[in-house]
């Protein structure tokens, strides 16, 4: 076993979303902690697995110290196995040759749809957000990990505005609005891990990171959650992922303690 | 809307297709869009974004724009607070992930003084596409079921007629003007674009008008040499601006990355004054100076150099 | 006036065809006569027209003696402005940019619809031909200029098959299939010049080459023909045009005596 | 017939996806492709048609394949008399419009032997660009009204929902195995084609097993020196086979032009001796040597110097 190491809620989350990311397999990330979490995956237990970014890239070789702050600039082309077409990398996700979607969320409810729209109501938002990207396409076209911080305000029982759709109102509801293909697959916090019920289509507590209970997970959540009858606790980021991490993130850009 | 297939087809035979140059400079370019007129934007979010043609579209206070664009970035800003613009077809709108929401698309779309249509980022490529290959619509599997598809209403949904599986139609987009910045092109409007292409070489084709500015105007012979690097066709450009560091401060891939030190500093001052802030921005850096040139005068030789030293070794160039 | 010259029916066809080609325009052009026509054009009177080829060019630079046999071989893409997908560039005459179509053809019939299919019943043909290539697509999408030597059973009544689309069955047939852009423009042959009657839809004689009478055209026509008031005659080929087409196309392959 | 989605996305999700060595043995690649499957072939007409993926499908004795390619040449030929396929998926077929219309293609077919599905030229592209996607069809405006259109029986039209204008829907092609050659490839599959890409790119997503060859297999390093040139990712390849010369008797741009003088002689035998003088030139070329080098040595160096030469002057090279 490693020594106890130290970690902030951010490097938790950043290092336990990680490890759901499989060896050979195809991940779409986003700019920022999902772009950290891949690379970290890449370098300690997947290292076949490929990076796409909706820039239009794929495979990109990011060098420590100079994660790009958008998936949409340069340094993600420089040295890549491929660049193409926006629309090109997008519809890879339509035909199937991803796995995985790794989002961060701003709000999630519990069939997993994501608000990154607005805040408030549809024609007079409070607070208008910078809206989808390509989070839509992909929480539409494949299965998706969200990674984010485990508040009240960000887990709820209802989004205002589905912007990015999971299993829209539980049930089939997902299938028959069209979506046959993807879903969310985990959202990973820095209390937990958490599945989603196949049938019902709503959240399911399956792990707890270390120190986190049941109760501290509900307390936090803003909606009643299932809960599965056997948790799992969640092995705590070693020595070794958080020297990665810190490798490829000096400055803490993307895990400073906030969350994401 | 989408356009009737006779209607698209009459503006493409009205142009003049023949190799012919079509350098002009910026002023004459950018009197080729009309008011009121939809814009597509090429590049994405701070990259390859045409500045300066925005710039001078901004200078020759443009009115009423609808503007489209993949990622809209500080561009937009700039746009809403010149006045040239009340509506944005977008799929996300701000500086950057690290830099937090803009504060000038919060201000006036929360204010209702603008309408941000959001598409998602595939679909609005569809979209362009869709106008590229001079159809009404494209076949999706994305958007059906979130409250994106919900908001629009220039989209439908149909089953499959030979699947009977769900399908979202999205519609075509035939921009009036598409403004481009490349790395090079030829006088004529044969384009070569390096890096991410985005959906630029869609735009080009969806535009009735297209405009180019380029960092470099190279000889025809030299497009000839690599006809397979051409990235957009002469005959649907309208006009060619030669225009060096004619993205900054955002990036042109291969030539420069951001001025990060201004993109910080334009930021600091758009979070922390709103629209006054802007307004002074514009003021210094777009009404104050008397050309293109003077514009890129303002600003540090020291962070434009960084940002070419960095992209050259980025790209082992 | 040049002096008289000679020349055999398949350079008629060529000169005549090449002449309908307007400066500042885009036409699709096949291999074989079209190709050699186009370039004509654009050493005469058409300097700014632009070629494009089916295998995916854009204005294409073709050497004097090495006219490509196909247009989807490489001699077609060294030093053009642009290549580009074959889907692509088929679907710039979708998008509008592409002003005519110019085919060869093997049989057509009294509404201007080609047959490049084959001869015979549908379901037992006697011949099998190469089929529609681009064809349909050039025809369905854009106005269409066709060469093609003079001969009863060329011009024929109705096309065992209907490959490239003309007026379909005359009238607003074309317009009531979907075909609402492009059709037949000119049929060029080494007797006439043939148009389309707007309204019926149906092939009209409009000029003759020199020499060629009304009776000679109805003779070697396989329908009964439309005939417009004023025919015009068209002036035969310049000892200039022959000059060229014969540097183009030094042994003749394509303007062979025996037609197109 | 349009596959389901779902059962296209099971068979990509199956691949291992990983950047991961592929490469193979014409042996050992021509072993993945199934009788009785759908195999896309890339190039069109004679230039870089995958001859030494089909010279070894030959000498394996495939059985009952459907084959589809934009333009069919001589190829077609041959996969007809060796007894690989009865169904031909194509626009267009023969050596070309200087040699005359192929004798073995209408023996076939007027017979009633083999199957020649006929497509536009335009759709059949349109059908491998919605297998890329993951749609199950593209919207059009060709074909309608025409023979063609109503020979085929995977096809409709309807009424645009936008505009009211009729419509093609031309059905996804999602081909078993796609065979393309190509001039570069790394060892994971990543292609770059030079000059025409023809349909390759939308073949390679679209297929569910992909084969390459490849004039010359490359360092990964050099396929990221110029990631804007990669054409096909490596991810859909299944495998790579080095086959320098691999088009003879046809073209790969660039590099040779066509051995016109091979061609010139194949297509007198088979226009003269038809299907028995085809069996000859199989026997000779196809089941004769051991080893595609041994196919390569029955051709003349003189005529191969030629070819390469004249790619080479043509180029610029």
């Amino acid at each position: 076993m490693a020594v106890e190491v130290s970690y902030n809620t951010a490097e938790l989350v950043c290092v336990s979303s990680a490890r759901l990311l499989e060896d050979g397999k195809v991940v779409f990330a986003g700019a920022g902690l999902p772009l950290l979490a891949a690379i970290l995956a890449q370098r300690t237990h997947a290292k076949s697995l490929t990076i796409l970014f909706e820039g239009g890239v794929i495979g990109p070789f990011v060098e420590p110290g100079k994660l790009p702050p958008s998936t949409n600039e340069q340094r993600c082309a420089a040295h890549a196995n491929m660049v193409l077409s926006t629309t090109d990398v997008l519809l890879l996700q339509q035909r199937g040759y991803v796995d995985y979607g790794f989002l961060g969320g701003a709000q999630i409810d519990r069939y997993g749809n994501i608000n990154s729209s607005f805040i408030g109501d549809w024609d007079n938002p409070k607070v208008r957000l910078p809206g989808t990207g390509g989070g839509n396409d992909i929480a539409s076209l494949v299965k998706v990990i969200v990674a984010m911080h485990h508040e009240k305000r960000r887990l709820v029982e209802k989004v205002d505005f589905v912007t990015s759709p999971g299993y829209l109102t539980g049930g089939r509801s997902r299938q028959q609005s069209g979506l046959i293909a993807g879903g969310m697959l985990k959202v990973v916090t820095h209390l937990a891990i958490l599945g989603f019920d196949e049938e019902k289509g709503v959240m399911c507590l399956e792990g707890l990171q270390r120190g986190a209970t049941v109760e501290e997970v509900r307390q936090n959540t803003g909606f009643e959650l299932l809960v599965k009858k056997e948790l799992y606790e969640a092995a705590p980021p070693t020595a070794e992922e958080l020297k990665i991490l810190h490798t490829l993130d000096p400055e803490q850009r993307y895990t400073s303690p906030k969350g994401d | 809307m989408v356009s009737s297939y006779l209607e698209l087809r009459a503006k493409i035979e009205q142009k003049d297709k023949g190799l012919k140059e079509k350098v002009k400079s910026l002023g004459e370019a950018a009197a080729l869009i009309p008011d009121n007129s939809h814009v597509a934007v090429g590049g994405c979010h701070y990259s390859r974004t045409p500045m300066a043609i925005i710039w001078e579209m901004i200078r020759q206070g443009k009115k009423g724009l609808t503007i489209s664009k993949s990622i809209t970035a500080t561009e937009g800003d700039l746009l809403l607070v010149a006045g040239a613009t009340r509506h944005i077809v977008t799929s996300w709108f701000s500086a950057g992930v690290t830099w937090g929401v803009s504060r000038i698309m919060r201000h006036y779309v929360q204010s209702g003084e603008a309408r941000y249509e959001e598409w998602s980022h595939m679909s609005l490529g569809l979209r362009y596409r869709a106008g590229a290959m001079g159809v009404p619509f494209l076949p999706s599997r994305s958007m059906l079921g979130s409250d994106v598809f919900k908001r629009l209403k220039d989209i439908k949904e149909m089953p499959c007629p030979f699947t009977g599986e769900k399908l979202a139609l999205i519609p075509a987009l035939n921009p009036d003007v598409a403004i481009i910045h490349v790395q090079k092109a030829d006088p004529y409007g044969n384009a070569q674009i390096r890096g991410l292409p985005f959906m630029d070489k869609d735009i080009a084709l969806a535009a009735d008008t297209v405009i180019l500015s380029a960092e470099q105007i190279i000889d025809n012979s030299d497009i000839r040499k690599a006809p397979d690097q051409t990235a957009i066709p002469f005959f649907c450009v309208d006009a060619v601006v030669e225009a060096p560091y004619g993205c900054l401060p955002h990036e042109c891939y291969g030539i420069y990355e951001p001025d990060f030190h201004h993109m910080d500093t334009y930021v600091k001052l758009m979070m922390e004054r709103g629209v006054d802030g802007v307004k002074e921005y514009l003021d210094r850096y777009f009404y104050g100076p008397n050309t293109f040139d003077d514009y890129l005068d303002q600003f540090s030789v020291k962070d434009i150099l960084k940002a070419t030293l960095q992209a050259k070794k980025s790209h082992g160039g």
